[in-house]
């Protein structure tokens, strides 16, 4: 029973970024409404970013921004904060790109969920 | 210059893509001239590296100066160095084929933007393509992901909002995947450079963390190339995209991810994982054979000649998958030989397509009858790279086939090879419905002339017939001179199997 | 509630939550990352880089090409949703 | 055997598909183009002559255009067998070309062009077939054979010519797949798949697997037409006349029971397949093909459907003789590919000359025609009995030898099966031979306006004719002395 809280609290860390990727994974898949898929999508792919930033983190860590000459400090691994500003850049650019062809399909249909969406495509 | 190569080949297209934009801004006509220009350069700058690899060996670029693990490298080894000539000739022969597939489908005000991003999806894929660090192809892959999106949209039919959109969050979860598969590797190992990983993996083999890597990244990538049953994005995205970029992302765009995925799967995992450490290559086998069955079952049951080249795309990605589970030399010659083909015959057949909706307005079987009397150069184009799909001797598809059973059989597994023989059978099911309507349907008037043609239906315009018919003949060029291709082939296969 | 996104979801997070047990511990100085290429960065930045922000060193020059591949990103996305929204122009 | 390099095979391989191209690009002028099909013809004929007398001295001329694939380069060899089916296909097939040119000419036919240049690429691949020096390089020429005649099955393009071409399609595909598997199969157990003459499989795998590869063979070589795998070759009856000279006599049929030969005699080799019990499994599908195929031929009133189905029974005379696995046998099966293929072409020539003079194919509209087309009527009749194996016509030839074998061999059964076959052959024939000569219109008026074909098509009859009744008297020159050098390479010894 210790052994596995102890493994959770060492680890939690990932778990809860798990949980919000399944959270933001289903959303995307199930929900009909079309913003909210995107929603889901950004919850996702934030959910990856947590997963990135948490395993960065060393204990007693600083940002790792050097301190003064003669200041001995550990700081946290920079590289993950490093890759996650570019993936947040590709997940920002993503969701652009998803929100404006929803608003073109809201245009040409009028309809923003998934349902109504397929009626109108077969129709026409 | 030569030393500087593999950047240009990045840097140059990003800045040119710049310039369209401007002088585009500036005028429209600019737009063609330039892409075309910029590709030109990109295809001869592939063909030097080919060589230069085929010499030398092994290039490593180090961009900054700063060598891995810290930095970020290029690698042109003979595997992508093969595979990048084929994506720039590909892009190049699309790229001549477009202009006036363009002027058509796409509104005069998006031109602009279109050759924008046209250049940009050739440029993501060429950097995925050339960088030996795996979080720089995942940064390439997304440049050339949402490129891709907005070119499907581009078309002036609203449905191809609905297939970008899905096309669009289907790719975000591959996305996602494979960067928490990169994730998942650097937390085991520390370092994202792919030989570095390959030299650090070993140690870590026994690790969940990398099990669960190889898995997402492998279905990553399965999203990305539509493996069967991960397809779901690609028959609407390829059927209701302009038919430039449905030539571009089903020959270009397939290829490389299906490149990535071997990339991955080769040289960071390597065989001595993926083979001994978790056995799953009769798993990618089962899964190749239904693709190959599936997508072409698909693809006979389809009324509509782009709609159904689509699923025949998903069959013979079933093809090259193969290949990966086989993993012997053979089957991955024939495999990587049929990245070759495929991506020839298949941007044939979908340029086939797209000048029969540039002339006819429809791609709808029931809309081409005895279209072969009014167009037949497109349609002999068509005979040839069908011929090929189904894989008739002298051509590619047939080389690649017969390297792919040969390999399979040496391996021992005879069902499959069975299975790869049905499936070309199948292949015959689908390509045989256009040769039928197109050549033989129905004409009751038997005198001296041939079919009477329908009015304002004429052979395509030149631009689009050059490249379209050189494709053709490299189908049978191709397949004639397979041994010499085989001398490029075979050191790139030695190299997969002989890890990073 | 759909059965079938719930199930592959469940699927895709047993996978990863399989893969946490192997993961070194939440600020684990001991952590491969860490050790490996965490502490080359942290150790050269300064003196190869000469810039104090040892983030900022590696995105300009470390990894610069990771941020001209970003910024190729955005202005994908930029030419991207100009092509979709715009109405008219020249763009 | 010397063995010498040559550049004559390759030259005659590229005669007609460089006609093709010719015929594609004049296909606007009529008298062009079709002066390309026969100086192609021409050509082709002179060019394979030329290598007769350099084979008839027991040499092989050999050339390998380039490497293809593991298990055989591109290459073509020329041996006697191959010359037997080189010399028959191009001998048959300039004459083929007038009466094409004519009965074309005569119907009006639509798509002349399509039509002349996929007869030209199959000829060009028939003639490979025949000069190929592996496995590798007969199956790419078995394939595109099998692909270029598909246009020309389907040519009236009706939805029943369309069924029947999916019929076509879907057979002989089948068989190429079947074919290749089996050709990657022999390069996996022997890391080769060129001809060697008296086979070089012997040793190489257990005997179940020799035996399992050869029903591949066999099942790949589904172009000879064999029961119970013919269904293809009657529905490609709705074809023009011309291709179904082409196939039946010409090309496709004979390439298929050349392929076997060639694997009995060139890759098994005849004591590796007594050995393996194969001689028994292919006299049992030869006899029982004769026999039922000469029944369904007795039940067709439309003359092409009853001499498809005399196609397929003669055919698996050839594999009969195989079976036998004796000289003799080999003889007469080696023998009976020119024999038949030259009484074949006669009788379809035949039967399209009476469908372009006189407008029939049912044979019960035939009566009294021979009253007004005397030559052809007597041409037929005299093929027919060649056919039947009776004298002056060199169908008896094979028969001897046949018949020779069986007795030989020990095997008194296949005698039984040559005579009650050639009764059969008597029963569907003598009949139409009967309506023809002897028969009443039932309407007299109605023959007024027949008369004999044009001479494009008169003239191929009668040469076809006149070929079979000169090989009867002269047998040896040439084919007899080739099937003779052929049989020597594969078992070392000389006929009796």
């Amino acid at each position: 029973m210790e052994a596995v809280l102890e493994a959770f609290l060492s680890h939690y860390n990932y778990g809860m970024a798990i949980i919000l990727m399944m959270i933001g994974l289903y959303a995307l898949i199930a929900k009909q409404n079309l913003v909210k898929k995107l929603i889901g999508l950004n919850i996702f792919q934030t959910a990856i970013f947590l997963f990135y930033i948490s395993f960065a983190d060393v204990e007693g860590g600083i940002a790792p921004i050097y301190l003064p000459e003669g200041m001995e400090a550990i700081y946290v691994n920079p590289l993950p904060h490093v890759l996650i500003l570019t993936a947040i850049v590709v997940g920002v650019s993503v969701t652009a790109v998803g929100l404006s062809l929803i608003v073109r399909i809201y245009e040409e249909y009028g309809v923003i969920d998934e349902a109504g969406l397929l009626k109108m495509v077969k129709r026409r | 210059m030569i030393e500087h190569l593999p950047v240009l080949l990045v840097t140059v297209p990003i800045v040119a893509a710049l310039l369209i934009l401007l002088l585009g801004w500036h005028d429209s006509r600019f737009c063609y001239p330039l892409t075309l220009a910029t590709i030109l350069f990109q295809f001869a700058g592939g063909i030097a590296l080919l060589i230069e690899v085929m010499r030398e060996g092994t290039i490593h670029y180090y961009l900054g100066g700063w060598a891995p693990p810290l930095g970020i490298e290029f690698v042109i080894d003979t595997f992508n160095g093969y595979i990048l000539p084929i994506v720039l000739l590909l892009a190049l022969a699309t790229a001549v084929y477009a202009r006036r597939s363009v002027e058509k489908e796409i509104k005069p005000e998006k031109i602009v933007s279109f050759y924008v991003l046209f250049q940009l999806l050739v440029t993501g894929l060429v950097g995925m393509t050339i960088t030996g660090d795996i979080f720089n192809l995942y940064v390439f892959l997304e440049i050339s992901s949402i490129a891709a999106y907005t070119l499907i949209a581009s078309s002036r039919k609203p449905r191809a909002y609905v297939a970008a959109l899905n096309y669009l969050v289907l790719g975000s979860i591959a996305g996602g995947f494979v960067l928490l598969g990169i994730g998942n590797l650097y937390v085991a190992t520390g370092t994202l450079n792919m030989a570095d990983l390959a030299r650090l993996l070993p140690a870590s083999y026994g690790l969940a963390t990398v099990h669960t890597a190889f898995l997402l990244l492998v279905i990553g990538f399965s999203i990305k190339v539509a493996l069967f049953p991960l397809h779901l994005w690609l028959p609407d995205a390829y059927t209701e995209a302009p038919s430039a970029v449905t030539v571009l992302i089903s020959t270009v765009m397939a290829k490389v991810s299906v490149y990535a995925m071997f990339r991955v799967i080769f040289s960071v995992f390597t065989t001595a994982y993926f083979v001994e450490t978790v056995p799953v290559t009769e798993l990618i086998l089962f899964i190749a054979a239904v693709a190959i069955v599936a997508g072409a079952v698909l693809a006979i049951a389809q009324e509509d000649l782009k709609r159904m080249l689509a699923y025949s795309s998903v069959s013979q990605v079933g093809y090259i998958v193969f290949a990966l589970g086989v993993a012997n030399q053979i089957a991955l010659e024939g495999g990587l030989l049929h990245i070759l083909g495929h991506a020839v015959m298949k941007g044939c057949l979908f340029m086939v397509a797209g000048v029969i909706i540039y002339r006819l307005g429809t791609s709808s079987f029931s809309d081409l009858k005895g279209v072969a009397a009014t167009m037949p150069v497109t349609c002999a184009a068509f005979a040839l790279a069908g011929a090929s799909m189904i894989g008739v001797p002298p051509t590619i598809g047939f080389a690649s086939k017969y390297y792919l059973v040969l390999g399979a059989l040496e391996a021992g597994h005879w069902v499959y090879a069975a299975v790869l023989l049905a499936g070309s059978l199948l292949a015959v099911g689908y390509i045989w419905r256009f040769i039928e309507v197109a050549y033989f349907s129905a004409s009751s008037h038997h005198e001296g002339g041939d079919h009477h043609p329908a009015p304002g239906v004429r052979e395509a315009p030149l631009s689009m017939l050059v490249p379209m018919v050189i494709l053709s003949i490299l189908c049978l060029v191709l397949g004639i001179f397979v041994d010499p291709l085989m001398k490029i082939v075979a050191p790139a296969v030695s190299l997969l199997l002989g890890g990073a | 509630m759909n059965v079938k996104a719930l199930l592959a979801v469940l699927l895709i997070g047993v996978i990863l939550f399989w893969a946490v047990g192997d993961m070194p511990a939440f600020g684990d100085p001991q952590s491969p990352a860490t050790r490996y290429t965490g502490k080359l960065y942290v150790d050269l930045a300064l003196q190869d880089v000469g810039v104090e922000n040892i983030v900022t060193a590696i995105l300009a020059s470390y990894r610069g090409f990771d941020t001209l591949g970003e910024t190729v990103v955005i202005f994908t996305a930029g030419i991207s949703v100009a092509l979709l929204l715009r109405r008219g122009g020249r763009l | 055997m010397v063995d010498v390099t040559g550049l004559l095979p390759a030259v005659t391989v590229v005669i007609p598909l460089l006609a093709a191209v010719m015929i594609l690009v004049s296909g606007r002028h009529e008298n062009i183009r079709d002066g390309f099909t026969v100086a192609a013809a021409v050509a082709m004929l002179v060019s394979v002559v030329a290598m007769l007398p350099s084979i008839l001295s027991g040499e092989r001329i050999t050339i390998s255009l380039i490497p293809l694939l593991p298990g055989g380069d591109l290459a073509l060899r020329v041996d006697a067998f191959g010359m037997v089916f080189a010399l028959t296909a191009a001998v048959l097939w300039l004459l083929n070309s007038f009466y094409s040119i004519g009965y074309m000419r005569s119907l009006k036919e639509h798509a002349q062009t399509r039509f002349f240049f996929c007869l030209a690429v199959a000829i060009a691949a028939a003639i490979g077939i025949a000069f190929s020096a592996n496995l590798v390089t007969l199956l790419v020429f078995y394939e595109i054979l099998t692909i270029i005649t598909y246009p020309l099955v389907v040519h009236v393009e009706t939805p029943e010519a369309m069924a029947a071409g999916r019929k076509y399609l879907a057979y002989l595909l089948i068989g190429g797949i079947f074919f290749l598997a089996a050709v990657i199969l022999t390069y996996i157990l022997t890391g080769t798949t060129g001809f060697v003459p008296g086979g070089f499989l012997a040793g190489s795998a257990p005997p179940l697997t020799l035996q399992i590869l050869f029903v591949l063979f066999m099942v790949g070589f589904v172009k000879a037409a064999w029961m119970p795998l013919h269904g293809w070759l009657p529905a490609a009856m709705v074809a023009p006349t011309p291709v179904s000279a082409f196939l039946h006599a010409v090309a496709v049929v004979t390439a298929g029971v050349f392929g076997i030969v060639r694997i009995a005699g060139w890759v098994y080799g005849m004591d590796l397949l007594a050995s393996l019990g194969l001689g028994t499994l292919l006299a049992v599908i030869a006899s029982f093909t004769i026999i039922t195929a000469s029944l369904f031929a007795l039940t067709e009133d439309n003359l092409k459907r009853r001499l498809a189905y005399s196609t397929v029974s003669q055919l698996s005379y050839i594999l009969l003789g195989v079976s036998m696995l004796s000289i003799a046998g080999m003889t007469g099966a080696m023998a009976h590919i020119p024999i038949h293929a030259f009484l074949k072409i006669t009788l379809f020539f035949v039967a399209g000359a009476v469908i372009v003079a006189a407008g029939r194919e049912r044979i019960s509209d035939m009566k009294g025609i021979g009253r007004k087309m005397p030559v052809t009527a007597v041409m037929f009749s005299a093929a027919a009995i060649g056919i039947c194996g009776l004298p002056p016509l060199s169908g008896l030839i094979s028969k001897v030898y046949l018949a020779l074998g069986a007795v030989e061999g020990g095997v008194p059964i296949l005698l039984i099966v040559l005579i009650a076959s050639t009764v059969l052959n008597a029963a569907y024939f003598f009949p139409i031979i009967h309506t023809m000569l002897l028969g009443r219109p039932d309407d007299e008026r109605s023959l007024d306006s027949v008369s004999e074909p044009p001479l494009t098509m008169l003239v191929p009859i009668v040469l076809t004719t006149v070929a079979s009744v000169l090989i009867f008297f002269f047998p040896s020159m040439p084919f007899m002395d080739l099937v003779e050098i052929a049989i020597g390479e594969i078992t070392g010894s000389v006929i009796p």
